[in-house]
């Protein structure tokens, strides 16, 4: 057991990776010398040389693009997107080619390629630089979307993450790149599914769904709510697609209520999708809908402003005094 | 202006406008500036200081070679576009026209080289050995990718225009890396891999598309090994090359600093020498090479394409002047390298594959959709098991409602 | 009254735009002489000239961002892009641009830009030409998304997407452009507001909600219902985003049963966002879990299989059914 | 190999690779290929057949106008930075070492043109007469866009990089229209527009984006009248251009048949006189051009990044010496254009504007995030109506338990 962080953690991870597997490659924008504008790349090119780190052009479609070549001659690419708002040049590249290219083979072809994004607002920035786009990926069949919460669960799923023969994209919290927390190198312990959901707090009133950044607030959340006498489960969802529902359905048959928060504009957003398979799985089981807190349906704020855009402790709980009121 | 000034362009920046004109404007007819031509459309040799040398590599049994491949690509063409008009097909994408193109350039590649298509290479396929009953099934809608690119080296058609020529670079870049590996291994006396490169096809139209500029880029800054090949057949659809550039497109490569060549497309000799250079120049490690094959799109689009909403049947019948098919028979007959029985035997042959693909085609299996269930993920996936489960159940409720009415008419059902 | 297809009334459509209109044009590939690949601008080049239907060169990004600059400059154009599957190379003008210009100016400016894609399958074709990826646009705030189900309200919609200051993408139900009916080119009647929903029968057991290709399935399958003494409304949502969440609800109010129709992939669809918010507006009036319909987890497959890909009234009944058990 | 072989490019395609090498070797340091200059960095005047009538035009105050802008805006660069440390900025991207690149091409244009800036034109913004403080609004996080482009037509920052360069074009080909309507405005009697065209801005890393090519694409295609204004700066973030290209970037141009021209970025006389050619050429229906400006950022990317990672900081030090103010300076003292006083107000003038910015930046408005439900659409929305309304009675919700909990701590509270 270690401490670090989590952006620490993914950078352990990549090392793990790059040690254990020659044909596993980092590429993207600025992630040699300087290490990524995170840091999360932090010594690797050193380390492995600009074969296996490469430094790229600008460009995303060529990111996304070259490493599904890479990926057909057997590489097992990881590309960092530098931002959320920075994915959409490579759109095309993720939707068309990238999610179908084992299906229109027949089975025959696999495009092994990982593609990191940190994503999320909270950090005070200009614009594109808080987005929370992964609904817009999910819709997409082929592609396969996680994102760890705390640095045990980061440091193994961008090793997983690699070793998954589907596409994967891992969305980094990037809010909580600095947030420290126990990590077991040696074994993933719980950790050995990624695409698994955990139940971090048991509860019996209502059930809290998130991922990612809001992990930490819906834990606050249910704090909060303990002291008024309310038991809250929490979720982390920790893999958006595919979901497992299964955990979250037998909770929520548990408690009777559920609540999902996403940082993502609610309109069209995960929760939906959420909402209603679950209030298909367990419709009689329900005392109240499925309440969403999400982002409002506008462009992410300016920096000035972002918090009265974000889902926070008070949001959610604004969230669980209605689904407790029914 | 003093030429000095504007090293950028080789136009002199104030009176390069009229000249541009004047060029765009030639260039729509025939092109204005130099292109590789080693056979004329009269069936006259030319000559060239660096690509003769490539043609005189050829002997004749090449030579007969080539033109039985472009004739059996044209008459597998007229019989697609028949299993089309008759109902086979949901759609073909004819090539005539572009033969000489696609052969030349197909048969200057080695087994151990890449080869990305767009979606009318047919007859590069035919050079890579994909079978060709195979390559239908995408046209009458049982499969997106009829074969298999790891038996052939050549990759599925892509039509997301231009999507393919990172996926190029990309498998260049990957080549380059298992040379280092292979360079070590010979080190450890193994034999080594020959070298190998990568070429990608696409269009005039396609040539427009970021994805070719963000390619070029890429294989420039690594220096890949992977040669561009456009095919510009006059049109997009119904948009003409001019609408897309309004100088020739191999200059497209003096922006990123490697060799672009024009060549005439309708010459399966010269495209097969300027072909056979490039991927010599990427395989040595030399990096990228941009060609451009001067040609023309004979047929429609595709069979849903009518072109005589937008071009002049003249202007069909001057490029049928150039048939890369005609041109290679006058030399072969001119040299003696050829006589009427090898022509008659190469319709013979031709008229083989016809009755394989007709057959083939008829057969082909029906596909079922739990194949795409299946290959949508390489692992198991929880949503596509909940799908898969959702649909046998509701298959057989049909197929139990099937039975019991075949039961109520049979009169064996219980009450 | 006239007889027309929808081809035909959205190409008349236009060629109202195009005289009423100095400063609208149309740009797209293949548009001029050729008519569109669907011939729906068939004769408008010849009628306003290359300035007012462009044929443009061969690239998404370019076509959508140069409208961005044109609309910059007080034009209003009309872009077609060729082909759903297409729409992706554009992706990044639509999302971080087109969608955000007005927000972004705080005000100051506005890109009246139309999109039109023609979109879904049921015809038989290759890879990426039926596809239905309205989610994907649905969830970006800042555009507007329509869908015409027949040929009066495809007349009037085109115009009033080109008079609507906001940015419109109009999803054109491909299987359906030569379907017939009256267009009464003098007055929109009740399709005077393109973003209200409509309802096409009055019913009482069950709702079905659907928009365009699925429209004429919707009120068949409702009709098979009634001879099995089952009374089922049926609404086409016209516009996707917004959604005329009122009208949809006003009719659950009633029936206490919704079934939501896409082709789309369920998975993260719209539906998912109709069903949440349904489910949370009428919860108490809900008889049964919303059901949804739509495409499978999967690329679109190829055509000799989407038959089993595609709502079908079969398939909507079978919803039927399962709604009406609970 | 015959040149003429190779019309697509410069290079001989069998020897070209070493000198590709040489020349991407040298141009990491200076630029190898000709350059136009017309004031070297010691303040030495140099000539040019066609832009030395450019710079004859400029007058004493004209140039000493040049050297004010540059000194305004590096001082305010240099209080950006400031307010950054201090917090009042979220982030400051400062623009020192590109000031001749910015003021340039910035003076070089009419009120009648539109300008594209990306997100460092800070300069530029200044020649436009945008109020340096509604620019910082961006980077104090208050606005996404600062400043109204109808004002001054000089459009907002854009963010996502090469995004706005199809705007651009689309822009121009609106002027294009524009000017057709005006002419026949005109013939009815009325006085003509001035002839317009758009500049539009980028950087070398930038030009790597897909968007740049299909911009040169329409641009080319449709003959507007856009002016590329490519400033490669050395470095996208820590990645420098030699990553993104191999040869100058203004070769670009070559691939699409406009004029490429590489100027002196640090050479504010330079550039003035080739923007000025640029956008005349342009708004006389000659098309578009593309410059490359070959400057330094002799900064950071922005307060958040540490160059030293990336780069050694004698490199830093040899561009120091080229600067663009000192070599004006020089210039103006040699030829007696401008004296101590000068100078001396222009310091006055840089620190009067910077207590100005400090002033209103701490006064800047602190905004409402209703003001962003109401500009995300144009028109009316039900979806943001109804958030709006939860937002109101959520928020309300707030200020009551506030109230409450005021009464209560005031003893007011009813029981
Ligand atoms: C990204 C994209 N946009 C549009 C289309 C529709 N489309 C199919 S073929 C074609 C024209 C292609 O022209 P070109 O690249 O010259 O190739 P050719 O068909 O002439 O071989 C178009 C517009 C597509 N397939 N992909
Ligand atoms: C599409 C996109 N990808 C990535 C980024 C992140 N990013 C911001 S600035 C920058 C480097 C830009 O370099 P260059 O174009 O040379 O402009 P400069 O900053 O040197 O002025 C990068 C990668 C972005 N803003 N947009
Ligand atoms: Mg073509
Ligand atoms: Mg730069």
């Amino acid at each position: 057991m270690t401490t670090m962080t989590i952006a620490k953690a993914i950078n352990e991870g990549l090392r793990a990776t790059l040690s254990n597997n020659p044909r596993s490659l980092l590429m993207g924008e600025d992630i040699g010398p300087l290490g990524g504008v995170y840091r999360v790349t932090d010594g690797l090119i050193a380390e492995f040389g600009a074969d296996r780190v490469v430094d790229t052009p600008l460009a995303e479609s060529g990111i996304i693009g070259t490493a599904i070549g890479l990926a057909l001659r057997g590489y097992q690419p990881v590309c960092e997107i530098q931002f959320d708002g920075f994915v959409f040049p490579g759109f095309n590249q993720i939707t068309t080619q990238l999610a179908k290219m084992h299906s229109r083979s027949n089975g025959n072809l696999t495009v092994p390629v990982v593609i990191r994004i940190p994503y999320g607002g909270g950090i005070g920035s200009i614009e594109h630089h808080s987005e929370s786009p992964e609904a817009l990926f999910a819709h997409t069949a082929g592609l396969r979307i996680i994102t760890p919460s705390n640095p045990h669960d980061a440091y193994w799923m961008i090793q997983q993450a690699v070793d998954c023969q589907d596409p994967v994209i891992v969305f980094e919290p990037k809010r909580r790149y600095w947030l420290k927390g126990e990590v077991d190198t040696a074994s993933p312990g719980t950790a050995a599914d990624p695409f698994k959901a955990h139940v971090l707090r048991e509860g019996t009133d209502a059930t809290v769904v998130v991922y990612g950044p809001l992990v930490p607030v819906a834990l606050a959340a249910a704090n909060a709510a303990a002291e008024d006498g309310h038991s809250v489960e929490v979720i982390d969802l920790r893999s958006i697609s595919p979901i497992d529902f299964d955990t979250v359905t037998e909770s929520v048959k548990k408690t009777g209520r559920l609540i999902v928060a996403h940082e993502a504009p609610t309109f069209g957003g995960i929760g939906g999708e959420i909402a209603a398979r679950v209030s298909e799985r367990a419709f009689h089981s329900l005392e109240a809908p499925v309440i969403r807190v999400g982002g409002f349906h506008m462009p992410y704020p300016v920096a000035k402003v972002e918090e009265d855009y974000l889902p926070d402790i008070d949001r959610i709980l604004e969230a669980l005094d209605r689904a407790l009121a029914y | 202006m003093g030429a000095t000034h504007l090293p950028a362009t080789e136009f002199d920046g104030i009176e390069m406008d009229d000249r541009l004109e004047a060029e765009a404007e030639a260039q729509l007819g025939d092109p204005a500036g130099p292109m590789v031509q080693l056979l004329g459309p009269d069936g006259t040799p030319g000559a060239d200081p660096v690509f003769s040398e490539y043609a005189e590599r050829l002997d004749a049994e090449k030579l007969r070679g080539f033109y039985a491949d472009m004739a059996a690509i044209r008459r597998f063409d007229q019989e697609a576009t028949a299993l089309q008009r008759q109902g086979q097909l949901a759609l073909w994408v004819p090539l005539t026209g572009q033969e000489a193109a696609q052969i030349g350039s197909g048969r200057a590649s080695q087994p151990q080289d890449y080869i990305f298509p767009t979606y009318r290479e047919h007859g590069v396929a035919l050079t890579r050995n994909v079978d060709l009953a195979e390559l239908l099934r995408q046209f009458r809608g049982v499969s997106n990718g009829g074969w298999n690119p790891k038996d052939t080296n050549f990759h599925l058609y892509t039509l997301v225009l231009a999507a393919q020529t990172p996926h190029a670079v990309g498998y260049a870049m990957g080549i380059q890396r298992d040379q280092k590996l292979a360079a070590a291994a010979a080190a450890a006396d193994q034999t080594p891999e020959p070298k190998a490169a990568v070429l990608v096809y696409f269009g005039d139209g396609a040539s427009s598309e970021g994805d070719v500029h963000e390619s070029m880029v890429f294989a420039s800054s690594y220096n890949a090994p992977v040669v561009f090949f456009c095919q510009n057949n006059h049109w997009a659809i119904s948009v003409p090359t001019s609408v897309q550039t309004r100088i020739p497109l191999s200059n497209r490569a003096k922006g990123y600093g490697f060799p672009g060549i024009r060549v005439d497309g309708n010459d399966v000799i010269a495209v097969h020498a300027v072909t056979e250079w490039a991927l010599e120049h990427a395989r040595e490690g030399k990096g990228p090479v941009l060609i451009e094959a001067f040609t023309y799109r004979v047929g429609a689009h595709t069979t849903a394409d009518d072109p005589t909403k937008y071009r002049e049947s003249a202007e069909e019948a001057r490029w049928r002047a150039k048939d890369p098919l005609e041109r290679l028979e006058k030399y072969l007959r001119a040299e003696g390298l050829a006589d009427d029985a090898f022509f008659e035997q190469v319709r013979t042959a031709g008229d083989e594959l016809a009755a394989y693909v007709r057959k083939t085609t008829y057969d082909l299996e029906t596909p079922d959709i739990r194949t795409a269930f299946a290959n949508t993920y390489v692992e198991a996936h929880p949503l596509v098991a909940e799908e898969l489960a959702w649909f046998e159940e509701y298959s057989a409720g049909f197929a139990d409602e099937a039975k019991a009415d075949q039961a109520i008419s049979d009169g064996t059902a219980h009450p």
